[in-house]
Order: C-alpha cells, then structure tokens, then sequence
C-alpha cells in the first residue's frame, strides 16, 4: 500500500467542555458517588447499632445536626436526579416489547417507570411509618 | 477469537444498584435524612435504637438492608471507576481492583453486621 | 510508482462495480479482484436512487410486457435481443438481493411487494420505501465483505486506462489521500463510474456523477453511443435538483399546473379517467412528462419559485399514513430541502437531468471493443434504454449487468496472460501529465470552466432542441476545451488530498463526455424519446435515424459521429402511444 | 431569489504538507434562505478558496459524506442550514475523534474495519439460491430491523462519542447498530459469530450510555439502543453457559 499519510490527532482534554450533553452525562455518572456515599452513612449506621446504644445515639444525634441537613439535600438531589436519568434511559435497555401488535413507546416505559417509583416510595414510607 | 468480558458480573450488579438506588433510594433519604429528624409525619421515638435493634434482629430486614448498601456500594463502585477512566485516569487492573474491591469489603461488612444484629 | 497486480480490476464501487466484484469472487474464487472506487463504497450514487428496480413477479405481469414497456419506452432504439436478456435476468437479481438481505417492502403474507412506475403495463417495480437504492447499494456493499478476494482501494481516483498490445492491461490511479500514482496491472477490468449527469447545472445527481469512466474509455479509443439521449425527470426540486421519486406518481400523486390543472391530460396522456391507471397521465414515461413540463412553461402556465418556473406534485389525498409508509423519504426531504410538508401541501418540482441514456459501446456480456475492458451500468451502453430509459430499469441494470460484466471478465482475466513490462512507462508519462497540472501557473478556475459548461449545455443540447443553437453549443464547447488545455487554476498546489486537482482531471473528462452529447444530439434530425427538436424535426423518422450514434474521439478535435443499425428481433417500430390511445392500441 | 446576507465561516484548516497543527480561517460567505453549510463551503472552494477541503456527494442526505462539526456539533452540512445560525459566526471542523487527514477530511479506515468486523451480512441458515424464490418476511418481522438498516455511515456518533474519542478501541455506534441488525433479522442464523463481537471489552461493553449518539443520528437508526439492548444479551450468554455448558457448541 501507498504509504499512510500524516495525520493530525486532535487531544481530548477536557472534552466535556464540547457538548452539554457530555456535561449532563457526567452529572448523571457523578449521581453514584453519592449513592456509594449514602451507603457508606448507612453503614456507619449500622456498625452503630452492632455497637449499642450509646454508639448508635451518637449517629442518630447526627441526624439533627445541619451537616446532616445539607448532606441529605444533597443526596436527595443526587437519587432523584438518579431516578429520573435511570427511567429515562431504561427503554433503550430494555428488550423490544409490543402491546397489541405494536411496540411500546419510550414514553409509556418512561410512564410507567415513574409510576413504580412513587408507589414503591410509597410503600416504603407507610413500611417506615408503620416499623420506625 | 476475542477475549469475553468479565464487565457483566459487575454491570449486573451495578444494574441492580441502579435499580434499586432509583426506586427506593429517595424515599430513603428523605425518610432518614428529612422526616424523621425534623418530626415530620414520625414520632420524636422513630428510629430510636430499641426499635430500630429489634426490627434488624429479623433475618429479612437486616439482609434486605444488607443488599441495599452493598448495591448502592457497587453501583457506586462502577460508575465511579468508569467515570475516572472519562476524566481522564486510565482504566488499569488496580484502579478496578481499589474500587470494586471497596464495593465488596464494604458488602462484606454489611452482611456481616446483619448477620452480628440477627444473632446477637 | 507503486504497482498492484490483479487479475480483474473494477472502476468504480456504486451498483454495477460492487455486483460485479461479488460476481468475480463467487464464481471464480481462485482470482484477485481490485475494487478501486474514487469513494468509498457506500457514498456511491446507487445510494440516491429512490423508487425501485423492475423485476417481474406480479402475477398480471409477464416478460413479454416488461420487454414491450422497455423497448416501446425506448422509443424502438433498443437493442431487443439484449433488452430480452435483461427482462430475463431481473427477476433472479433481485431475488438474489432479497437473499442477502435487503429490505424489500412486503405485503402483509409477507411476500415481495411491487409499485407501478411510469409507462409500465402491470406493475413490477420492487421497492424499499423510497430508498431502493441506498438498501441496494449497502446490502451489496456488506455482503461484498464476505469475499476475502476483494481488495478495496477506497478513494482511489482513476484516470487513465492503459492499452498495450491492442488490449486493457492496467489503470492508472491516484491514492487520494496522498496524491500518489498507483498503476493497477490487470488482466481485465470493468468500468462501473456511473453516468455524467453533471455535465447540465440543474440535474438530480451526487457530485461525483461527472462521466470520468467514460472519459477514459472514449480517450482509448472506444466509442460512446447514443450520448444525445439525455433523461430529465420530471420531478426534482427547483434550484437543487433533489429527486422527488417516480414512486410519488407510483402511489398516486398528481401532476398539476399553476391553475390546479392536470395538464397532462392535454400532451396525449389522458384522458383522465378511468384513473389510475397504468401508461397514462402521471404514469406516462419520463421523456414525455419533462416534454409536457416545457410546453406548459412556454404557454405560461407554471409557477414561479425562487429558482425558476414549477409545477406542483401533489400527495395530500394519499393521506398521512400512506405517505409516511411508502414515502418516508420524500417527506423528509421535502420538509428540509423545499420547506414543503407533503401531507399538507403539494411540492413545487420541476424536471432535471437524472440520466444519460447512452454511454461506454458494449454488447449484452459487458465486453466493449476494447479487449479485456467490460462497462456496466450507467456508464454503459448495453442497449437496454434506447432513446429513453424506463424508470426502475437502472437498478436493474446495474445487478444484471454488473453480473454479467463480472463473469465476463473473470472468463477473460482466466484465459489471458500477465500484462507486458511497457506498462509502467505508459504510466509514468500518464502520471507525469496530471501531476504537471500542480505546477503550471495561470489559466481559469476550475468553477468558471464548470459553470460555463453548464450554461453553454443547457442553453444548447436542452430538453428541447434546435439545429443552430446546438452547433453553437458545439463551437463554444470547442473554445471550453481549449480554454481547459491552456490551464486550469489551482489555489491548492499539494499531493495530499487535493480535490481541486482531482476536480480539474475529472472536468477534463466531463469536457469531452459534454461534446459528445452535442455533436451527437447535433446530427440526429428528428426527435426519438428524450432527443426533441422544434426546428422542423419534430417527428420520429424511422428512415434516416432508427439507428445508434456513434462518437469516437478525435482527441483535441471535435470528435466524429458514425451510425450503427440497431438490432430488432420482435418488436417492430411503431407509434409510441400513451394514455388512452395506447388502450385502443391493445 | 430571497436576500443575500453575510455570514462568517471559520474552518479548521490543516495541510498535511505544510502544517504541524490545526489552524483555523475565516471567510465571508454571501448566503440566501435556502443554502445549507455545504453550500457555503462550495461557495468558498469555488469563489475564495479552492484548497478548501471537505468531501461531499449526494447533498441529500443519503451518501453520508459531508458529516463536520459546525459549533461542536455532528451534523450533516448538507441539511443544516445557513440562516439558522445567522448573524453569529459559525465555526467549522472535521468531525471529532478521528484523526484529520486534511482541513475537514478525516480518516474513516478505523471505522470501515469495525464494519467489516460484525459480519455485517446475511448469514442464511442454509445456503439458498435464487431459483430458491425470495424468503418470506411480514412487515412486523421488517420493523424488528429496518430501523437500524437506515445507518448511512455518516460517523456522526462516533463524532458524538467520547468514549469513541477516548478509546478507539471500542467498536462504536454505527458498527453495533449494524450488527444488530443482522440479528435482528428473521433471515438471519448468524447471531453466534456475532456475540464475540458483543461480548468483547470493545464490544458492547465499551459503550456508557452517553447517548448523544442517538441524538445526533441524522437517520434516527438509536445505535445506543442497539447496543444497551445487547448488554442484556450479553449479559444472558456470560451466565447461561455456566448453566448449560454441554449442547451449545452446535
């Protein structure tokens, strides 16, 4: 073959700059370290309660402090904005389905997603209430 | 022949995390975070450590919470490690091993502590 | 210069190039093909066409009427015995696409869906939506890969074909990306480079459609035939020239004037009604639809756009879900190109240069007068369209004679020897004269030269055309050919890459094709399919001219035009009719 | 005619020859209503200057060669037009995450081998021949695949994709697309040598769901679907054979 001719590489530093996409992209991946933060807070809540109750009383004391307030904010921001991004991508990952000979519209899977997520916090909350 | 990737034992896990992080995750946070602190629908006892020692004491509660933190634990992991790969930290084996070795550490002390609340 | 050995190499990688490769590598495996293609494959202009390709398989249909509605939409200038092949061949072509995949429009049972295209008796247009000829053109291309023995040469351009020893042993080309000279030494070759539509302003083609293919041939000494017929469809957008399928008449859509008129009804194409019905009206042949559109223009009854004088295509009564359904394309590109949506308003269109009905001489197996050269497709004449080609049988040619052209030549490139020594210094002096073109200084932009050709072209040798203006445009063709020899202006003086050059040596080939259709267009005094004259000659005359053209090269001359009879076998000239009068006729 | 306006086109600029990087240059471009940026691009190559370089063919929409990046975005310069991005400037470059071969024209070898790496062919469950008659396929079993037959191998997405971009590895949107749609087609007994394909690093698995490539798809063919729908395929045939590793060697 005639020999390759020369090329110019583009670098790709800081290419989330180029597209807001790209940058809503990141939040979205960003969401996680929240989520492994929260796991982390509950198991700290959980080595509290293996350790009795004073250790305990100290994390739930936590719970009051505005720390607490901002962190859960935060991570309330950070489970929605998960929630939302998650439903939102789910009809691209999940397999081809039809209803009545046509298939289901993003939108419906969409729908119906954000359905199971209120009724299953609504379960939750009325299990909380009902145990905490 | 091409090598098989390995990427769907953890992206089953991440996967569920996901899941689960998205269903339950905020309704979590604002209970713990929101309404128990601020009295808003509980009890000023709500979550106090009797009830709360009593409630885990039962396999069910105490492995489904378990669950949930390794999940989140591992969806964290995966997400976090690809997104460094994004920012421009290359993906090695011992970039993977720090961040889904912490996932499973931390799952293993999760199911221990469950298995410490059942018993004891 | 770098030199590549292969027993068959093919020019060109739209259609014809494409089947014929995948001919070569299926039947006989033990050869090497070189598939050199100035794009890479899948940008070809096979990619464009939009309505379908002909194939007879609806049961009202037979091959009897597929070779009637050809020879009879040719205008009697076809040549029967191979336009009996062809009819022969359509159906398993594209029974054979179907087999590799491509997405042929069904019916609900699941079997082949066919369309009525223009001056068709039964319909027998098989159809993927409105974009035939984009899953034509990648099915070929993606099962072509399977073929080990065919080495691509992506974005080669091709300029020159070497003859030594009286025969075809190589092709000269240029590696785009570097600019530098590759001599393929070949034991055949099949030219597959599309028509030259870009010869005329207003046309429906891709830019690369520029006739280089049958430049080269023509310079070698192989004559073009039947280069006066030029096809303009009736149906392209103003200024653009984008192609608004015959499939849009296919389905049902209207002709209609500036006073909401079919005006058809009034160039021998009605009545209207019984309607539709086939060979009649919007389901006329492409020649007398564009001969229509000009004599309304004349008596003023057309609209006015932007970009010139239109009529309008109208779909709305098709309703939403049937022009979604067959039509996605045309919706869409209206939309974008005409800011028009189809659903709720008709188009504006007009017709525009779509095809050259003539091209590079060959007989039905693809073989020209040159030894060991095959052509295949638009850029050929084989002789299946006559004075005017029916719309579908395009792509159908390009599958049947692609593949024929490909046996051909693997049967030629088997029983021949290797190429001589002296190639490679016929190649070097070919490659030293284009790479001559990045040093010389002076001369006229590559654009001025272009947009010139374009007026002299569509004021002379238009859809409608007269003795004196086409000798002009023969004169001033002349002077444009000299005006090119004395230099073309490059801003770009580099190897790498460098489409203006490339530009100028394709151009120079466009020249040639250009005098080629004046001179022929020029000497036929009559008028026969999409060939009409207003000065006198405005009748068919079977006597002096029912026979081809011949143009053969007189390099920097003006070339010399002979005739050849043409070959009937059962259909003997008569009337073209259609509308009702072609009813009464059967 | 409509208005003649002015507009100014900065392009990225590299000679091979002569450059060791990139530089960009601006030219006013006249322009009316109804012309698109490959038009204005024409305009400069034929009016200002000719050593402009940028592939283009069909300017319909359907050759997929004249993919750039106009304001960091993947478009088709052929259908996006001048008046919308009338009165700012617009900047023109050859499309992301390719190497650039000349001003706006990239290499798109990588890209080719990806395609041919998917077996992008029928692979017909026993081998047929024309006097065999066509198959039969109903439109339902067409739309399970059509969609991702309209790819016109623009490199838009790739152009969309950083983790393309990041590692070119990676099989990427169009090739994935491609290849499901082979295995979505019900003439089709090729999916076995199409999983290594998926199940490889570079497969699927290369693939985050940014999806933009999706959105930039200027023939909505959706490759992130095509391939996230191919991690739970994957996904299914890393465990399954655990569960049945006799009998699907066949």
């Amino acid at each position: 073959m005639t020999p390759a001719p020369k090329t110019y590489v583009r670098p790709m530093n800081r290419w989330w700059m180029r597209h807001p996409a790209y940058r809503r992209y990141l939040l979205r991946e960003g969401t996680s370290v929240m989520v492994a933060a929260y796991a982390l807070f509950l198991l700290a809540g959980m080595v509290c309660l293996v350790l009795g109750e004073t250790a305990f009383n100290l994390w739930r004391g936590f719970l009051q402090s505005p720390v607490s307030v901002i962190f859960h904010l935060a991570a309330l921001a950070a489970f929605a904005f998960h929630a939302w991004t998650w439903f939102k991508v789910m009809p691209l990952t999940t397999p081809p389905m039809r209803f009545r000979g046509r298939p289901v519209p993003d939108r419906m899977i969409f729908r119906a997603a954000l359905w199971a997520w209120g009724i299953a916090s609504l379960v939750l909350l009325v299990l909380a209430m009902r145990f905490l | 022949m091409r090598a098989r990737s390995h990427e769907p034992i953890v992206w089953s896990l991440f996967g569920a995390g996901g899941v689960f992080a998205a269903l339950l995750g905020t309704m979590l946070v604002l209970i713990i975070g929101i309404l128990v602190p601020m009295g808003l629908g509980f009890g000023p006892d709500a979550m106090h450590y009797d009830s709360l020692r009593s409630l885990f004491g039962h396999p069910l509660p105490a492995l489904g919470l378990a669950v949930v933190i390794s999940l989140f634990l591992f969806h964290g992991a995966h997400r976090i490690y690809h997104t460094l790969h994004d920012l421009g930290i290359p993906a090695s084996k011992k970039m993977m091993l720090a961040c889904y070795g912490s996932a499973a550490a931390g799952s293993g002390v999760a199911l221990l502590l469950a298995g410490m609340l059942v018993v004891f | 210069m770098q030199v590549i050995q292969s027993d068959v190499v093919i020019i060109g990688g739209g259609g014809a190039g494409l089947r014929a490769a995948i001919a070569v590598a299926q039947e006989a495996p033990g050869l090497s093909v070189a598939l050199v293609s100035k794009v890479v494959p899948m940008r070809s202009h096979t990619v464009a066409a939009e309505g379908g390709s002909a194939g007879v398989i609806h049961p009202d249909d037979s091959l009897d009427k597929h070779f009637d509605d050809t020879v009879s939409g040719g205008d009697w200038l076809c040549e029967q015995d191979v336009v009996e092949y062809f009819v022969g061949q359509c159906t398993r072509e594209m029974i054979q696409l179907e087999q590799w995949g491509c997405p042929w429009s069904r019916r609900d049972d699941g079997s082949i869906n066919v369309r009525f295209f223009g001056g068709m008796k039964s319909p027998r247009t098989w159809f993927a939506a409105d974009k035939t000829g984009f899953h034509i053109l990648h099915t070929l291309f993606q099962t072509s890969l399977q073929f080990p023995a065919i080495q691509r040469y992506d974005e080669f351009f091709c300029t020159d074909l070497l003859v030594e020893d009286g025969r075809l042993q190589g092709v000269l080309a240029l590696c785009i990306a570097t600019g530098e000279p590759v001599l393929f030494q070949c034991k055949a070759a099949v030219l597959a480079t599309g028509g030259a539509s870009r010869v005329f302003g207003q046309n429906t083609n891709a830019g690369i459609v520029t006739g280089e293919g049958m430049g080269m041939a023509y310079a070698q000494g192989v004559p073009l035939r039947d280069m006066e017929f030029v096809q303009w469809h009736p149906t392209a957008l103003p200024g653009s020239g984008i192609l608004m399928t015959e499939g849009c008449r296919g389905e049902g859509g209207i002709l209609l004037n500036k006073d909401g008129h079919r005006y058809l009804q009034d160039y021998g194409l009605g009545p209207l009604d019984p309607w539709p019905r086939p060979r009649a009206m919007e389901l006329g042949p492409r020649d007398r639809l564009s001969q229509a559109f000009w004599h309304e223009d004349q008596a003023g009854r057309t609209l006015q756009t932007p970009h010139g004088t239109a009529v309008h295509l109208d779909l709305r009564h098709l309703g939403e879900k049937k022009i979604m359904e067959r039509l996605p394309m045309i919706c869409e590109l209206a939309r974008t190109f005409a800011a028009v949506d189809p659903v709720t308003a008709p188009i504006p269109v007009r017709p525009a240069v779509h095809y050259t009905m003539g091209g590079v001489l060959c007989d039905v197996h693809g073989a020209t007068p040159l030894p060991g050269l095959y052509a295949a497709g638009e850029c050929s004449s084989v002789g299946i369209h006559g004075a005017n080609r029916l719309g579908s049988n395009s792509l159908a040619e390009l599958l049947v004679f692609g593949r024929a052209a490909g046996l051909s030549a693997a049967r030629h490139a088997r029983e021949t020897p290797a190429a001589s020594a002296a190639l490679q210094a016929q190649a070097e002096s070919r490659a030293a004269v284009h790479l001559d073109m990045l040093r010389r200084e002076g001369g006229t932009r590559v654009a001025r030269l272009r947009q010139r050709l374009h007026e002299i072209m569509e004021a002379g040798v238009g859809i409608v055309r007269e003795g004196p203006r086409m000798a002009q445009a023969c004169e001033q063709l002349a002077e444009l050919r000299e005006q090119f020899r004395a230099g073309v202006a490059l801003d770009d003086r580099g190897r790498a890459f460098n489409t203006e050059w490339l530009t100028a040596i394709e151009l120079g080939h466009t020249l040639q094709v250009a005098e080629a259709m004046a001179h022929a267009a020029l000497l036929r005094q009559e008028s026969r399919g999409a060939h009409m004259r207003i000065d006198g000659f405005e009748a068919r005359d079977d006597e002096r001219f029912l026979c081809h053209s011949l143009i053969h090269s007189q390099g920097d001359a003006p070339p010399r035009v002979t005739h050849s009879p043409v070959t009937i076998t059962r259909s003997q000239p008569r009337a073209r009719v259609y509308g009702g009068a072609a009813q009464n006729q059967s | 005619m409509s208005q003649t306006r002015t507009i100014m086109i900065e392009c990225l600029r590299y000679d091979p020859e002569q450059d060791q990087a990139p530089h960009y240059r601006t030219y006013e471009v006249p322009f009316t209503d109804e012309m698109s940026v490959l038009e204005g691009l024409q305009y400069i190559k034929d009016h200002l200057d000719g050593s402009l370089t940028f592939r283009w063919s069909c300017r319909m929409a359907i050759c997929g060669s004249c993919g750039c990046m106009v304001n960091h975005q993947p478009i088709l310069s052929c259908q996006s037009f001048l008046r919308d991005y009338y009165p700012a400037r617009i900047r023109v470059e050859p499309l992301e995450h390719f190497p650039i071969v000349k001003d706006l024209v990239i290499d798109q070898s990588d890209f080719l081998g990806k395609l041919e790496s998917v077996t992008p062919y029928l692979v017909p469950a026993q081998p047929l021949t024309p006097e065999d008659g066509p198959n039969l396929q109903t439109p339902r079993q067409i739309e399970d695949y059509l969609g991702y037959a309209q790819c016109i191998n623009c490199l838009l997405c790739y152009a969309a994709c950083p983790q393309y971009g990041l590692n070119n590895a990676f099989t990427g949107p169009a090739a994935l697309a491609l290849l499901a749609r082979y295995n979505a087609d019900s003439r089709d007994a090729g999916q076995k040598t199409r999983m290594e394909v998926v199940n490889a690093e570079e497969g699927v698995w290369g693939c985050t769901l940014v999806g933009l490539c999706s959105e930039v798809c200027p023939k909505h063919v959706d490759p992130a679907r095509a391939i996230n729908r191919n991690k739970i395929n994957s996904t299914q045939d890393y465990f399954l054979r655990f569960l049945a590793p006799f009998g699907r060697g066949s």
